[in-house]
Parts: C-alpha cells; structure tokens; sequence
C-alpha cells in the first residue's frame, strides 16, 4: 500500500526528518487561509498516488493569493496520470541550494534491504542512474544484524560528501531506515532531499509503501487501505479478496494464479482485448466465482468470457458452481470458455458443461482462446476503451 | 532421476491438522509421497489420512526420522515454525503459504542460508518428481516422469507446461515452484544448477514473469556454467505497466524486470525465447526431449 | 538499578503479565481502604531491594481488618536483611494451584541471554536447581538473532509442561524477554510464576534490574535512580560519580579501580578493618578526591586513611592536591599513607609529603598496608561497628 | 617475544582528539608504540602529538596501513565506531572506556566472534608488551621486559602485579587487561591459550576477582591444555557479599563466582593459589621466572 504523500510526510515529521510546513486542502478558501499563515510563496502539490507527478503537471507555484484561485481549480479538476486530484497540498516554498536523493528499498535477488543515496536528486534521478553511475551509491543491510550509523557515513563517504553534511545527512538515513522497519517499508524515498540555502538538509517528498502482507501488525495507525483504491471496480476487488486491474478489452478473464493471468492475458491479447486482468489466488469457493463473475460483469459490453484456473491448492469443481449459478440467475448470454484442469476436473467439467460453458479439456491456453476467438471473432477493438472512459 | 527429493525423502507437514493441509496431505500420500508425519501444536497425538501428528517439529523429526518439510502454517506463524524447523535439523523447507510479510521472508532466507538447509517459496506450489512424490500442491494429473525439468516463478504456469509438455508426451524430471514473491528463500540459479548437476535431466524450462532480476541473474549462470537446453518463457508483456512506486528499486536494478530486458538477457546467455506456452512443445521436439 | 517489586509489577502489567490487583500504601490508613477495595484476606509485602523477604517475615497473610494494624505496623518498623521498610504493597490473594519459575539474565561466559525456567518455582528455587537439575531447564539467546517463541516451546518441552500450558507460559516468556529488551535488563524475573486454582498463570512477585550504563538511552519512564540508595553515605558517592560501600570498620580506603579496591580491603583486613569500600573510577581530579576525602570522613571514629592509586588513565597528581586541600583545611590529624604509581608518580609523592601524606614508593599493597598499621595498631575492632549502628 | 602485539602491529587511536585519547597517545608514542594515525569523525585532516587524523576508520587503514586499534570513544558512540572498524578489517582491537551497555557489548562479542577479530575490555586499561609498544593506559614505568605473562580482570590490579615483579627483577612477556565487565569481548580461556602457544612466555599470572565464571571456565583450560606454570589472585575475599539480585544467575552459574569457588576450581586444575598479591614474588622464584 503507498502511501500519499501527506501522509509519508507527517510520519517522516514524527520521526523528526525536517519537512516543510504544509496542510492539505480540498478547496480554494482552505487553501487561500493555509497560504497566509504559511506565507507566500507557496507550493501546490496535487496528492495522486503516482511517481512522475512534477513532470505531468501536478505542481505548482504559488506567488501571491491572485494566482491561488486558478491554480487549485487547475489542479483540483485535473487527472494526473489518469489519477483524479482529490486534495493539495499547501507547502512552505523553502530556499533550495541543492537536491539529493535518499531511497531504501529490498533488495530482492539478494534478501537484503538497500540504502540508495546520491548527490544529484530530482525529478532525473533514474537517468542520473544511467548516465552517472558513480553519482549514486547503495549499501546493502544484514537483515538480522541491522543498520548501524556508520554504514550510512560510509555511503555518504562513498559519494564524496563534504565531512559537514555528513552528520545530518546520515541522521535522516538513520530515521528514515527506522521508518522502514516500523513501518514495514518495501520503499521509503525522499526524492529531493534537499540542503537548503542555510545548509540544513529537508526532506520536501516523502513517499512510503507499506508491505500488504504486513497491515494487520503494524502498530502505528495507517490510513485505510480500501479507499485509497480509485478504480470502483478495482476496489471491489480488493473488497472481496481477489486481485482485479481494469483495464480496456472486451474479453472478461478469471484465473486462478498471477501468472497463469498474466499468460492468458498475453495469449488473449494477441488477437483480442481483455477487459480486465482477475487472480483469484488460492481460495477459490463456488461464492468467490460467482462475485468474480459479478465483478467481470460490472464492466459494460464484454463480448465473451474466459476462465483459466487449475485444481491445485484451489477447488475448482466448487468455483465452477458458483460460475453457473451466475449465468443462471442472470440468464448471462455472452460465450464463456473455461479451461479447468488438476484436483477434480472430470467433476468440474461436467458443472461447467452442464451449464452451458464451453469447456477445453487440453493444457495450452492458447487452445482455449483459440476457441472462444472462434466464437466471438475479434470485435471491435475500441468497443471495450470507450465504455470505459469515464 | 530427481532434484530436491528422492528415495530417501520423508516429508512431515506442518499445519497438518488445518482445512489445506489435511486435504494437501491425502493428495501427497496418493501421489506417494512419503509423508511419515505432521506438526500442528497443541495437535499432538491425533492423526490426519493416518500420518501422526506432533506437538514440535524436533519430536516429529525424532519420532520419524524426516528430514523434508512442507508448510500450511498461517502466514503469521510461518517466521517462528520455519526457524523451529531448521533447528530440529530439516534439511528442505517447502513453503506453501502466500501473503508472508517481507521482512519475515528476509530473515527467514539469511537463517536458512546460514544454516545450508533449501528452501522454496513463500507463494509456490512446492515441487514434484513425476512419479515418486510431491511436497506441495501440484495437481499430480498433468505430470509425466522424463527428462525436463521446470523452474517457475508463477504456481499455475508451472502446471500449465508440463501438461503442455505432457500432452506430447515429453515428461518431467522434477517440476519446481521458487515462489511467485518478491523476495523468495533460494534464487532460480540456484535451482538452475541442481538441474545442471542432475544426471537424470536433459534440458531446463524457466517459466518467469515481468519484475523482479531473477532471470536476469540466472542468465549469469546459464552463460558460465549451464551445458543443458535451456527454454524460457517470460509472462507478462500484455501486462499495464505497474504504477511507479519510487525510484529506489529501479536504481538499483537499472533496466531489469521488464520482459524486453530478461529476453536480452537470456537471449543472449544461449537459452531459447518462448513466445507463447505452447512454443514449449516445438522446443522440446526440436531438441528430441522426452 | 534495581526496581522495587511494585515498580516491576506494573511495568510486567503494561506488557501484558497477568498480575494481581495491588496498591502501594505507606501507613494504616491507605492499608485498610486498599485492603477493603481488593477484599480480604490479602498479602501485605514489604518494599525492599533485597532477595530472601520472605524467608525474613517480609510478608504477612491478613485475613480481616482487625489484623491490619499489627501487620502494618510491625513491616513498617521492622528492618528486613538491614533495609527500612517505607512502603508496603497490599495484593489480593490469590488461589495458588501450583508455583513456577522464570527468570532471565545475562550469561556472562557465552555473552549471550539465558531464559530460565523450572516446575518448582518459590523461595528455595536455588536449592531446587542444585538437588533436582532436571526440574530447570535454560536456553540462550543469539544477540543478532534474537527471541522467537518457538524457543520458549522447546524449553517448556524440555521441562515436560503438559501441552495446555504450554501456549500461556511461552507468551509470559515472550513478554518477559522483550521487557528485558526494552529496559535492557540484567535480570528480569518471575518468582513465583503461579498457576492458578482456575488454570490461569500470574507473576506474584517481579523483579527487573536495570542495566545502570544503559539508563540515559531507556526510553520508558524509570524511577529516580539516586534516591533509591538507602545509606546516606552510599548515596553521597553515586552522587560525586564514585562508588562506595559502608563497612563497619575504621579505616578509610581510597583506591582507583575496584580490583585494587578490593585487594587493598583483603589486604587491610588481614590486621584492621576497613571503614568502606571507595573505588574513583577513570575520573581522578584534585576535587574528585577532595570530595572522597569529605565523604570517607563522614564516617566518624576512623583511626587511619589508606589511598591506593595508580596513574594510567587518571591524574593522579592531580588527586594528590585534592587530598592535601582536605587535609589542610580540616586540620586532619589521624595518618593519611598513600601509595601512588603510575604516569607522573614523582611529582605525585611530593605533593603527597608535601601534606603530610606518609608516601609508600614499593609495588605491593601489602607494604603500604604495613606503614599504616605500624601508625595506628590493630585498634579496637569493635570501634567501627559500633559508630556505623543507626 | 609476546602475544597480540608484535613487530608488525600497526595502531590507530579512536578518538584521538578527546583529552583522554590525546593524552594517551603522548604516553603510547612515549614507550615506543608504533600509533599510525586516528580517527575522530569530522576532525579529519588534523594531527594530535604528530599523528594523522582521519574521519573515518576505512580511511585510516587505507592510508596507514594500521591493523589495530585502541578506542577512547564515548560509551555510547562504541558500539557503532566497532563495528565500522571490524568492516575495515582491523583485527586487534581494544575497548578501553567503562559504562557500555551490556546489550551493545553483547552484539560486540559476536560480531568480533563471527568475523575472527581478537578484541579486548570493556573497560580494561589494554595490553602492554614491555620494551616494545602498549595499546591503552597502562603505566609504564611500572612494567619490565621479562617472560612472565599476565591476565588480568581488574585494570589496576595488573599495574600491581607487574611492579611487584619488576621490584623483585622479573620482567614480563606481555600484561593484558582482559576487561572488567560482566561481559567481556574475550574470554580467559582465550587468552591463556594465546599465551600457552607463545614460546616468548615461561609461566602466567591470572588475576581475577569475585563474580562471573571465567576463571572456573579458565580452570578447565588450564587442566586440559597448559603446560606452563599458572600463579592465580582472587580478589575480593573480605568484599561484603553482593546484594543478591535474582536466582536466575545463582541457578544458571551454580556456586561459582566465590573465592572459594574459584580458588577450589583452579586449585584442582594444577595453579596455584596466591593468597595475597606479594606472594606472586614468592612464587617467581621458587619457579625461578625472570
């Protein structure tokens, strides 16, 4: 779960990283009283859960309260990235001599967490990565020994930092590593970090993404994971436990596991669109696939439907119930082809067949798709992206 | 001929007693897996399909004498049972669970490292040597016993080939799941090389999806030491790109994890590029597999 | 630092081990209201920082508030193992089915934790773990790797703790670990951990030791740690940044290092007594020793003053002129005899004579010790003891 | 010849620019100790009593070629200052300042365990090797070149034996304070062994005191392993019995930690007992040590 930035930032301020001065507003007159007490000028950030937001528009400068108006209107009715402006936030424009960059994520390949720092911050860092790699240094932390102040003094040694700055800068690497832990972090950035013209270091972006696999024990009090979902039909996902991607085809699509989804969707693509990517994970009952049918279904003009699932941990006979008991009760008309194979699948055949869903009995997804193309052709291929265009 | 189990394999599972790991339980032992026990604690002395059950992992393995273990623990207790169960001496952990924090899984690989015990997953489907047995929950109908073996990151995909390569009659030495999570407990070239090392396969199939470096490493591999066919399927091009979630991982990783990047990368360490799954069956026909 | 057991119990209680319901009182009055919320028969319990209270009538049963006064009274006079009673704990009292122990405490040897338990917890655990070793068992630790539950199972195991209980005792375990972890304890301990009537377990009694070098960092509130030192003279070193201990003799001792300390005591001890124990530490000046000599005299009747220092890391030339400032501005007339060695020995021994210090030049104690008893004689061995009554 | 410190013992000062690092440095040089440089972060480019500053460990290593170290940090900045100086790969290290938290000290023992490096203290005053070098704050005018080698627990104690040998013009081979701790980043045993290998050494002088179990420990060392004399004082006969403060160390260690304990347990290992620091004078003759 990201964070948005408002939210990294108050935790960041708590753990006594220096911020700007802010407050979030949803309105003009919130965000004219913020700016006078803050004092102008003043920085209008749009909070979107996306990277790039700089560079799409998403912020903007402030010199006096005649500029304010147009401005938070400008934002406030923009999509940034396809992401709705729902709040600004209002930031104390501070004096900037330099931006850095300072970033922890995991390491995957090697298990390890990673600190990532480098003189040379901003909206370019990952071409600064490219071009200048001797700009950027990353050290990697022991997952059962931890972090110790003098590997943070190391990077930054690493990057030829000025002995003045090292303290500061290896206090905020300190924290922000501590925020990691507490907070269960697959990433916490500050992107810039930046040393202001007093020589102070700030940190003016914050962002955080919170492990999912870890909500239920952390102990600090995060925002509700559901709502910070923009898509309805992506929340309804999440709601009822599966992961759904909305996305612009016609083609419906229930799989059991990421990457069989991803595959199908692949394979699907080739000649046709899918409507949406759905990964039931491993608890497949006949009431998940009936919500999942529900859910597919929500998503206007779908032309057909393929379900794509296999009987290892899951039991897919019971899934193909509640498939048929939609199709049912909703008297659903579009053709749905289903290749189910593993644990139980004579059974699950004949639930489907009996149903009226077209069955595949081979192991190629290819040969499945092969046979709902035959019984949909390829459609009109931007029926699917105008019905869901808001 | 196999990687990872073999005759003298004896597998306990733990959370035996729970609504998965009983009925995993039946699908193992019908496969013919040696399943010589199982823990749940508080559980001891029950039995599920007629194996045992244990309070510790230290009294099954006594009791028993295994040295494999599976796991159906809830994702909260995984972290303390995995490291129960490489002190009571378990040589191959199978961890079957998915939705284990990262942190937990951190740990959990540096003790097992540590302690030379391997192990697979969070997030897999386990491990099958077609016709001797199975620690996880592959559906055991769509494997053959031969010569290929399989390595892959998705549960379903892994399932998904060796049926493909089954249907033509090209069967498996040993179909293993790494783990579909960011951070699993043995890296695919690890895997890669048992494979290499295994008299009993001709040639390796890597079934990968987009993030993550783990092809891009194995590409080192296959490059330096790998002799056997290698074939890889990369899933994921159609996929909507991920929303950016910072800069950090791409600065470590460069131009890693896109699908381009692991076909290059793999390309050019020798192994061969499947477009689609069923390519696999050209692949393997082509290269007299069986 | 030692807590008191009140203290203990209700940090144990903020970390969720069960306890009984209790109140601190200091006279009849708090006693009886306490006494009469909890419901009777309660335990009264003497708040003293010593081991053994019960065995030394620390603890009193009261069935009715017609024995509440005697009780009360009697602890509050009373002086348990030399310590002052000022504050009694009233506790309910509970159902007891059986008593265990648990403790944790550094192991020195192998520099690692060791959690502790036995089946036969109460007041003779010692005896218990020498006669019956098969009824404690102990586990330690990895510092880098830290506790796991799975730990505590296998040590319960080990003891043969029937399976229902093994779930309750290892989260008392858990819990009693991570509040040695966060209050960097040197001993954290349950004794009796009970088992009650109704299955349950509770800590009867708590103890924590605090690891005093530890105390700046430990971010939970922790009492005052100078004003639990009873002895007024004790309480006067921790308070320069020396360490002293009351002895009943009449010699005075002032040493740089406590092994040298204690070898001087051994060594004085052979044919006097030593009034105290003093030990500088590393932070010799001329007014730490001043101060020394101010709080070694505060103990009245000394025949003679014996100062051992060596100068390695301490001044010891400064310490000289502290010593000799004392002297002369108290008129002191019983033989001060130093013996002084070390980096800038001879400067240091005219300072010495130069106050009327009788300076020994040799190595050995033994020969310093020798000068001073030939200056005051065996003297009478009682002298001391008698000055130190109360 | 002598134990930790030779002619290839290069030394850095931690915290060199501090009164007492200062300080000490003057009295190091003075006896001939070869100290190459010190570290005090944000001072480097300085120089204390003609020696290098640098601001960080890594920096003076590359520089000076230093590969041990002395430490007058602050207590509370020691732990993160030792680790930085095992990663730089010093192997002799040695912990000077009293008041560190036993939970750092803990960590400490383990990395310098795990990664092979020889460390000594808290809270010792060091190790001197007469006539050649010293690393720490022993004084020393009191020390003499000789073949007689000291272990000692208590800082000053070690000053005491050594000038009472000297007096009676027996030299030392090399006097090593091994910490005053509870914990200690070495333990006796160690120590002894170091010693029993170092042919520059004839006999060994342990002087310890009440508390802990490292001498009882040493005593099973001296029993199995050493062959040369081994002289033993226990301070603390008369010290007034410690408030007792939980059973848990009483039930783990048992009865030692007394005198009595300690004098029955290396008694019984072949070393003799000196009942009071003068008769170690007694006992260099009757062994005839020089």
């Amino acid at each position: 779960m990201r964070l948005h930035e408002y939210e990294a930032l108050d935790i960041f301020e708590q753990n006594r990283i220096p911020v700007p001065r802010r407050e979030l507003v949803s309105d003009i007159h919130e965000a004219l009283r913020v700016a006078a007490e803050i004092g102008y000028p003043v920085i209008l950030k749009a909070q979107v859960l996306v990277g790039g937001r700089g560079l799409a528009g998403g912020i903007r400068t402030v010199e006096n309260p005649d500029q304010m108006e147009e401005a938070v209107d400008e934002l406030l009715m923009r999509e940034v990235k396809g992401m709705p402006v729902r709040k600004v936030l209002v930031c104390e424009k501070v004096d900037i001599a330099r931006e850095l960059y300072l970033g922890m994520t995991i390491d995957g390949y090697s298990g390890k967490p990673v600190i990532v720092a480098s003189t040379e911050g901003g909206v370019l860092i990952e071409e600064t990565a490219k071009a200048m790699p001797e700009k950027i240094a990353a050290i990697h932390i022991e997952p059962s020994f931890g972090y110790y102040p003098y590997q943070a003094r190391g990077l930054l040694r690493m990057l030829g930092i000025e002995q003045k700055m090292i303290t500061a800068w290896s206090d905020i690497i300190g924290q922000l590593y501590h925020i990691a832990i507490r907070y269960e972090a697959l990433i916490a950035e500050i992107n810039p970090l930046v040393v202001l013209s007093n020589g102070g270091l700030m940190a003016v972006d914050a962002v955080l993404e919170v492990d999912d696999s870890a909500l239920s024990r952390i102990r600090f009090p995060l925002p509700d994971r559901v709502d910070r979902i923009e898509n309805p039909l992506e929340r309804r996902g999440r709601e009822i436990g599966v992961t759904y991607v909305d996305l612009d085809g016609d083609i419906g699509l229930i799989s059991s596991g990421a990457g069989l989804g991803m595959a199908s969707m692949d394979i699907i693509g080739q000649k046709m669109k899918p409507a949406n990517f759905l990964e039931t994970g491993g608890g497949i009952t006949a009431d998940l696939l009936y919500r999942c049918m529900e859910l597919i279904m929500m998503k206007p003009n779908l032309r057909g439907i393929f379900i794509n699932v296999y009987g290892g941990i899951n039991p897919i006979h019971e899934g193909a119930k509640g498939v048929i008991r939609y199709m049912q009760e909703h008297n659903l008309r579009i053709p749905v082809v289903a290749k189910a194979l593993g644990n139980r699948q004579e059974e699950t055949w004949e639930i489907f067949k009996s149903g009226g869903v077209h069955v595949v009995t081979e192991a190629a997804t290819e040969k499945a798709v092969e046979v709902l193309y035959k019984l949909v052709g390829p459609g009109d291929k931007k029926a699917g992206r105008k019905a869901n265009k808001k | 001929m196999s990687i990872l189990m073999n005759d003298s394999t004896r597998v306990i599972v733990q959370g035996i007693t729970g609504r998965i790991g009983s009925a995993q339980t039946h699908w193992m032992l019908e496969y013919g897996t040696r399943v010589v026990g199982g823990v749940t604690p508080g559980k001891g002395g029950m039995s599920v399909e007629g194996v045992p059950v244990f309070n510790s992992v230290l009294e099954a393995v006594k009791e028993t004498g295994a040295n494999s273990s599976v796991f159906f623990v809830p994702a909260a207790g995984v972290l303390d049972a995995f490291l129960e169960t490489i002190d009571a001496g378990v040589k191959l952990i199978v961890i079957v669970p998915e939705h284990i924090p990262v942190k937990d899984v951190l740990k959990m690989r540096s003790y097992a490292l540590e302690k030379g015990v391997f192990a697979l997953g969070p997030t897999t489907p386990g491990l099958l040597v077609p016709g001797m047995g199975k620690m996880g929950i592959m559906p055991a109908s769509l494997f053959q016993p031969g010569r290929v073996g399989i390595i892959s990151r998705s549960g379903t995909l892994s399932y998904e080939f060796a049926g493909i390569l089954s249907e033509s009659n090209v069967g498996q030495s040993t179909v293993v799941g790494m783990g579909a999570d960011p951070v699993v407990l043995r890296n695919l070239a690890d895997i890669l090389e048992l494979f290499e090392n295994d008299p009993g396969t001709d040639a390796v199939i890597i079934v990968g999806e987009v993030g993550g470096e783990q092809e891009e490493k194995a590409a080192g591999f296959i490059a330096r030491k790998m002799t056997k066919p290698v074939a890889t399927y990369i899933a994921g091009r159609y996929s909507p790109q991920g929303k950016k979630m910072g800069h950090a991982g791409a600065i470590v990783r460069g131009s890693t994890g896109t699908v381009a990047g692991k076909h290059e990368a793999l390309r050019t360490a020798g192994a061969t590029i499947l477009e689609s799954p069923i390519d696999v069956a050209k692949w393997a026909k082509k290269n007299k597999l069986r």
